[in-house]
């Protein structure tokens, strides 16, 4: 089916932005995913960010992968193109529309299977290169889409709706972005709107290629007893069918806490997902010290969220390139042509 | 053997690694500098340093392009493979050979004059060190061979002097080795006459190049500005080719900074992606790779072909399946490309026969691909792309300005009446229009996908909707047949009843196969299809005559396949003739699969 | 419309994640169980909520597979897709819906009795939970439906018992939920007496599966102990049936491990690679995917050709292309499976039409593989294999033993008085041996490349010996045609002129839409294609007739140019007739096209 | 042309190993490879390890991707049959091969464009199912089968043969694995015959996933100054030319230090790879201070070599997937096939 435009609701002296947008201007099309899926208040956030930003949505560009979470870029910035490639490929068609055009702002929406499986190489290779786009990994530990496989982020032990627990050590996306050169490495959780908004905008203006990794859960597959990435209380409406297309409808924890606290996410069976604010006496400009401390937090079963890793100094892709500022289309043909004099002179040499 | 003038063939094997490939290169051009056409084939292992190569010269006063699978001159410096080298000479023809030491699998043919020629020995007793002693080796068969052919030194001598231009102190010794090589030869092989170089006038306005450099240069003329590649034997020199112009005439003489950009990907399907990002984003792209690489990149291929984002692929073809052997050529991505990745999908492929279309093509492929808003594939191969071809000099019309295709600015959005649908036929041309990210505040916005969309650019899955899409696409491609450069035909110079159809490389073989047959009295038309999908004439061509051979270079008959299901062509018209063991076609093959099959017609 | 018995179609719309999968499942049984059989289509969205969706369920005494295009009851539950199911409404039929609420799109057709029946209000007073007022509603429109098609409640009731065995708490709620339904429309539409239902014994020795369950249970049952795939609609109910039935069936009974393996890939690059490294090294192994997936496989595919490697590749299609419809049916990857890879490439490609079929064939694609020792496609689509049909019960031979082609053992080696060469053609059947890793200390040993080789296994950069070797390959390929499932011909009572010839899942429609000609006096005779190569009884059909229509479901009549390329039947005797707007085919469509087409030609 | 095989010297009492073999006995065909390319000496370490454990050649089995280092499964273990199979994809290929059976001893052989690029997602995957195998990378820097383009194993600065300099940071395969999950993560040098044949043997034996990243020179493409991956002391032979095909022949240093002491393989511009062994106080059981050491090492421009990680309690992929031991080629049909009864019972579901 086609999807519904969002009804605008004009409100009266509504806040507008230093661009004069209300928070509306930057909504997209309906959702289509479930009600209570992470995935939708991590979409308010990127589109309240770019808000708070005063970014002219035309002046941003989506991309996306294939997933529940890859479908999301439709979801806000109406008035921004978007580009919702293949599944794990989003990437390459990314890093190469920033080639083509550095001017704007990039926001890749992928999900845990889209780039730690299929994508895990197009993944890396665009923070080896140090694209200058912000890069939002909404992770569910599943593959929603597909109706609930683990995916390389389900945590060993947890356990699938199906009951198979998952023997695998997962892959930390925020250890591997540490690994590989990452300049920008953060992450968060859909519950937390407020640190997860301040952290997109700081991807956002970071200059090279931020990741934010965001637990986000899905109510429909992975949210119930057992598993490492749910909301627990939301457990008790699982309901069981030969075509388990039931979805029982879920508000979200919405999750307020200062720093240095710990904020537990329950669990049904008890266990509790930890989420720390780094103190502000935190110094997240050191890699191996940034990265020990996820390694670290993993082991103790908690997860260490926020700003962990950021670096300013290194070259993006285009200085790595020494391309010049302007768009690649905006050059004028005339200055890309050498002309038929230069080819005549150039063959001097094939004689 | 009668003496032969300017028309033989010289081969030289050698073990890779050896440096030998400048001093063939030397042998080469020296020909061509005495105003004599030339062909170069270089038949080199998929390996780096030790294995036989061999590099074919052929002397073709007629200015053919294709080989003659004649071996008049061998110049057999690998012992290794010394039984092949000398089992490959024509009949009264010459091995030359390094009778410095014993070669233990030394034969003779009574119908084939071996020489030997202690090289080495020589070399060793000239020159000290280790290297230049392997160098020079190369330089002193040169030598002999000038001895021989008849070549002339000065001019040899003054493409020393250009070679060595950075490193004046090789020069000496480089014209001392020739020497050693050029006197033994004259001293000792009296006997050999038969082969005869004679100055001509004839290579005035050509050049010797490669397909694809050519390539390489096309894309900067036509103004492509990204380029995204993983590296694959023989497509790799495309994108050497295209950086290296880039850097001359692409770099601002201020700034210092880059007018283009060229991304080494991680693998194929990420150089595909990023070039369809970048092609989104308004930038003229490419990616040239080989058949493995297509193979990789076909999921995006139908991305591309469904969210109609202008691609070009350059498919440099080698021998299949799989890895098969890269260094060796083959036209066998015929079905791949017109049709790549899964769903109903259909392509516009071109067909470059030698470099000249390499550059030409590499212009049409970018403009089509932004007029049609679809994959356009340049299908090469290794004998084009890497083989040394003698063409007239490249030229360019400065008058060229690319086709963008259809894309639409900040104004033609404001002047529109109607609102703005990605896939709507406004001008029932099929073509949509596109516009590029930042066009415009509040219009021409749209959401690029590769799931099931409505003319609007709506998601959908509604069934009417979809198929109003499609059957748009395939109305698009059909309608780009006259837009594609038209096939060429060389009518026999009275009626014929046969006719051939071939495309590429098979070209050269081709023409002087019809050209010895009509000596025969054998008229045969042929016509070079130059892309896809087909011209109406192709068609036409076949109704016309009795029997038309499609000549291709694949087992499976691709382009005989191709020709039954997208034309109309009457099966029994169509005949076919194969050629696959991944040597370049010679025209000795053509002519006896020719005469073959007419003879079994009538 | 006068009263239909056993012969009428119930559609029912809901949003999907409302629970109302097992409300239809039920309904459908139910009618199953009096004896009557049932067709059940399941249109579903590419999401996971909140979407419209729609089951049909086809009521046929005549037993008829496909679609009949017919909705004589439309059971309207969404309020977004009221307009779209009132509209496709038969005229004088009948449409139910909720009418708590007023629905704001809601209109009317003179031709269509709309009944608005208030099941929100009345389950929202009979029950307390939120939950379970919207699972109650699905039951309680069964109950309407049941009261308006006379079905039978004791029927209804033993399968709620059934479906609710483990939670018996539930069985009373459900029962009450159906009354609701029931006796509401008992008391208000005595108007609609149209549809009947009367009980027969005409599903005895039957099952109602879909075919992707009957795809894995054939991968079992064919001894297959090795699985790799990646997830993807509509082929990961395979793997999900066939690791049903091994934790089933294959697990030892005293230590609890495992006779089989089954891997998640990370892609479908991987899950190529996976099944390829297991076959290579002697498991009987397949991977289940859909169109993209074959795409990313295609480099694999073609390395699986060339080094001979047993592949079981089992591709559900769905609509392309690109991500396509992916939860829609099409027949759109003949050409794809046919050649899959670069170079020269062709594969075995198997065509199932119903879950039998799935069941037979995977074990048939797993024998051929082996004794072919090359890629073998099962080529099913989205409404074999993930719609319910009814078909026999499977049966099984337990004699059957798997040909596991040849593979010689240590025993074999000894025993032979030649040395053992990979790919060398002893028996003249153009099959080399192939020997396991690990068979024998010193005999038999060999080294797997996709590069080029000898017959011997070299490595090898000969023209010749390349050749020697692909050579064999398409012969192989050719002598395959008469081991794979022949063609079914359905001939006409009498001598037809016209013919029809199509794979797979066009099946139901086709039968049906010729058994209706036939009684307007038309007569037409069938094959339907199982297997590629094709047999020689393909050619010879078509020559056998003045026209034979190629229906199927693709935009570029794949198989329609595929029977072009691969027989040597006449252009001008082949007609085409294609449907691609991802609907499973109606018999209503095949007869209005087949009408159409053979009035153009007379 | 066809591989030649290597000629045979059969030397009086020479050394036998347990099962009766000698060293030759592992020989495979003839190398094409150029004369000393640092991948010739890593067949030469693989070849001695398994003749020294007494493995018998055809209960090994050798798979590879493309490349000069993927070449070299074919020039040892003539006895063993060998997979090579297509660029990047080996660990899928092996990974299945091992699945069938795992009763034999498999060995890997990549290159670092071959793992680090194309193959990076099946090499990590590879990494998190802990197959039991041992995973040989033979890491020049480039891609030398395609004539010395970077890989993503170059080092920042680094300068190709023909002058550019890489600017990308490099994937390090062993802080990678560390990340991903492995079990035994060794790093080793070609001119190190000792140190490497030691880490193999070992490599060899461990339980699960077991990788070495192993510096092995390329003196056709990039043994040049400015090589970070270079014998310095080639540079000199260094021949540029238009068809740059000419390959000088190079003897390699054959390295020799013990404990503690550090290893210095000159640079021509006297830049330097130290190569430390680890002393035997450390502790390769951390995989934190492990990979702490690695980065750390990195940052001081040095390469750490020697076993840096080793944990041998995972389950490894047969374990996690609980499959019993037969290989699944020799479990007979009659236990596979549930039979006509079964069918017909399970079907009654369906009625
Ligand atoms: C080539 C290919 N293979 C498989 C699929 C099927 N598929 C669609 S979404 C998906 C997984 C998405 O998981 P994730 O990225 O975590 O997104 P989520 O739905 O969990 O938000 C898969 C396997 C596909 N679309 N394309
Ligand atoms: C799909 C595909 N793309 C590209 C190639 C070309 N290719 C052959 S080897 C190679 C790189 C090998 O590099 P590495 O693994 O480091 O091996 P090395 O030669 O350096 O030892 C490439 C790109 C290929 N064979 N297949
Ligand atoms: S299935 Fe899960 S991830 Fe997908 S939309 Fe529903 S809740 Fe969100
Ligand atoms: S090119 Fe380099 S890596 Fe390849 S064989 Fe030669 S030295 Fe070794
Ligand atoms: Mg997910
Ligand atoms: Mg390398």
């Amino acid at each position: 089916m086609t999807s519904f435009a969002k009804p605008k609701i004009a409100r009266k002296n509504e806040k507008r932005n230093a661009i004069g947008l209300v928070r509306s201007d930057y909504d997209g099309a309906m959702s289509t995913l479930c009600a209570g899926c992470g995935h939708d208040s991590v979409t308010a956030a990127m589109a309240r960010a770019f808000f708070e930003l005063s970014i002219a949505p035309h002046q941003a560009v989506k991309v996306s992968g294939i997933g529940c979470s890859s479908k999301t870029t439709g979801y806000f910035l109406e008035n921004a193109h978007g580009n919702n490639t293949v599944h794990g490929r989003m990437p390459a068609v990314a890093t190469g529309a920033i080639a083509a055009n550095g001017q704007l702002t990039y926001i890749g929406v992928s999900g845990d299977g889209d780039s730690l499986s299929i994508g895990l190489g197009q993944f890396v290779h665009a923070m080896r290169r140090n694209v200058d786009m912000l890069y939002m990994l909404e992770n569910n530990g599943i593959y929603a889409l597909t109706k609930g496989q683990f995916s390389a982020a389900a945590d060993i032990g947890s356990v699938a709706k199906k009951g198979e627990v998952n023997a695998m050590p997962p892959i930390d996306p925020a250890a591997l972005a540490l690994t590989v050169g990452a300049t920008f490495v953060a992450r968060s959780f859909s519950g937390d709107r407020e640190q997860l908004t301040a952290l997109i905008k700081a991807g956002l203006k970071h200059k090279g290629f931020a990741v934010i990794d965001v637990i986000s859960p899905c109510v429909s597959f992975n949210d119930h007893k057992g598993s490492t990435k749910s909301y627990a209380h939301t457990y008790k409406y699982y309901h069981k069918g030969v075509h388990a297309d039931y979805v029982a409808p879920e508000e979200e924890i919405v999750a307020q806490y200062d720093a240095g606290q710990v904020m537990p996410v329950e669990l049904h069976d008890g266990g509790v997902i930890n989420l720390r604010k780094l103190d502000d006496s935190h110094d997240p400009t050191d890699r191996i010290a940034a990265l020990t401390k996820v390694m670290a937090s993993q082991n103790e079963d908690e997860i260490l969220t926020g700003l962990l890793y950021i670096d300013e100094s290194p070259l993006d892709m285009h200085a790595m390139n020494n391309q010049e500022a302007r768009p690649l289309n905006a050059i004028p043909y005339g200055e890309l042509n050498p002309g038929a004099a230069a080819l005549k002179a150039l063959q001097a040499g094939f004689k | 053997m009668g003496a032969l003038i300017n028309d033989f063939v010289v081969k030289v094997g050698t073990v890779n690694g050896t440096g030998s490939a400048s001093a063939n290169g030397l042998l080469m051009k020296a020909i061509f500098r005495m105003g004599i056409p030339v062909v170069g084939k270089n038949i080199f292992p998929s390996n780096i340093q030790g294995l036989p190569t061999w590099y074919e010269i052929r002397v073709t006063e007629a200015g053919y392009s294709g080989r003659s699978g004649d071996v008049h001159l061998m110049v057999a410096m690998n012992a290794k493979s010394h039984a092949k080298d000398l089992a490959c000479v024509t009949p009264g023809g010459f091995l030359l050979y390094d009778n410095t030491w014993p070669v233990d699998s030394l034969q003779s043919r009574d119908d084939v004059t071996t020489l030997g020629i202690p090289l080495a020995k020589m070399c060793n007793a000239e020159f000290a060190v280790a290297r230049s002693r392997i160098l020079m080796k190369n330089m002193a068969y040169v030598g002999a061979v000038a001895a021989m052919i008849n070549l002339d030194m000065e001019v040899v001598h003054a493409l020393v002097s250009e070679m060595f231009a950075k490193k004046p102190k090789l020069i000496p010794l480089n014209i001392k080795a020739l020497a050693l090589g050029y006197d033994y030869a004259k001293e000792n092989f009296p006997c050999a006459k038969a082969l005869k170089l004679e100055s001509r006038d004839l290579t005035k306005g050509k050049v010797m190049m490669e397909g694809n450099r050519a390539t390489g240069l096309g894309c900067v003329y036509g103004g492509a500005t990204f380029g995204a590649w993983y590296p694959i034997t023989p497509s790799t020199s495309v994108m050497d080719s295209f950086a290296q112009y880039c850097a001359q005439f692409r770099v601002d003489a201020e700034t210092g900074k880059n007018k283009y950009c060229i991304i080494q990907a991680e693998d194929e399907l990420a150089s595909a992606g990023l070039m369809i990002g970048a092609s989104w984003n308004g930038a003229r792209a490419f990616t040239p790779t080989s058949g493995a690489g297509i193979s990789l990149m076909s999921e995006f291929i139908g991305f591309a072909y469904y969210t109609e984002t202008p691609a070009v692929f350059i498919d440099v073809m080698r021998v299949g399946p799989s890895t098969g052997m890269p260094t060796r050529t083959q036209q066998c991505d015929i079905t791949l490309t017109a049709y790549a990745s899964h769903g109903d999908t259909k392509h516009i492929v071109l067909y470059p026969a030698n470099p000249s279309e390499c550059f030409d093509m590499a212009v049409n492929a970018l403009d089509l691909a932004e007029r049609f808003q679809t994959p356009v594939f340049l299908l090469s191969d290794l004998d084009v792309g890497m083989n040394d071809w003698m063409i007239d000099e490249l030229s360019w019309d400065d008058n060229y300005l690319p086709d963008r295709g259809k894309i639409l600015t900040a104004e033609d959005l404001d002047a529109m009446e109607q609102p703005y649908y990605r896939y709507e036929d406004v001008d029932g041309d099929h073509i949509p229009y596109r516009t590029l990210p930042a066009t415009h505040p509040s219009k021409g916005v749209y959401f690029n996908r590769g799931s099931g969309h409505t003319k609007f650019g709506q998601y959908t899955e509604d069934g009417a909707a979809y198929q109003e899409v499609v059957d748009r696409l395939a109305a698009k491609w059909a309608s780009a047949a006259p837009k594609i450069p038209a096939p060429i035909i060389h009518a026999a110079k009275s009626v014929a009843d046969y006719a051939i159809i071939a495309i590429g490389s098979s070209d050269g073989a081709i023409i002087e196969a019809r050209d010895r047959l009509a000596d025969t009295g054998l008229n045969i038309d042929y016509m070079r299809v130059r892309g896809f999908p087909f011209a109406d004439a192709v068609s036409a061509f076949i109704k016309a005559h009795k029997k038309t051979f499609v000549i291709e270079q694949n087992r499976d008959g691709q382009l005989h396949n191709l020709l039954l299901t997208e034309t109309d062509a009457p099966r029994e018209k169509l005949g076919s003739i194969l050629h696959y063991n991944g040597d370049p076609l010679s025209f000795k093959f053509v002519q006896a699969a020719l005469i073959k099959a007419i003879g079994e017609l009538s």
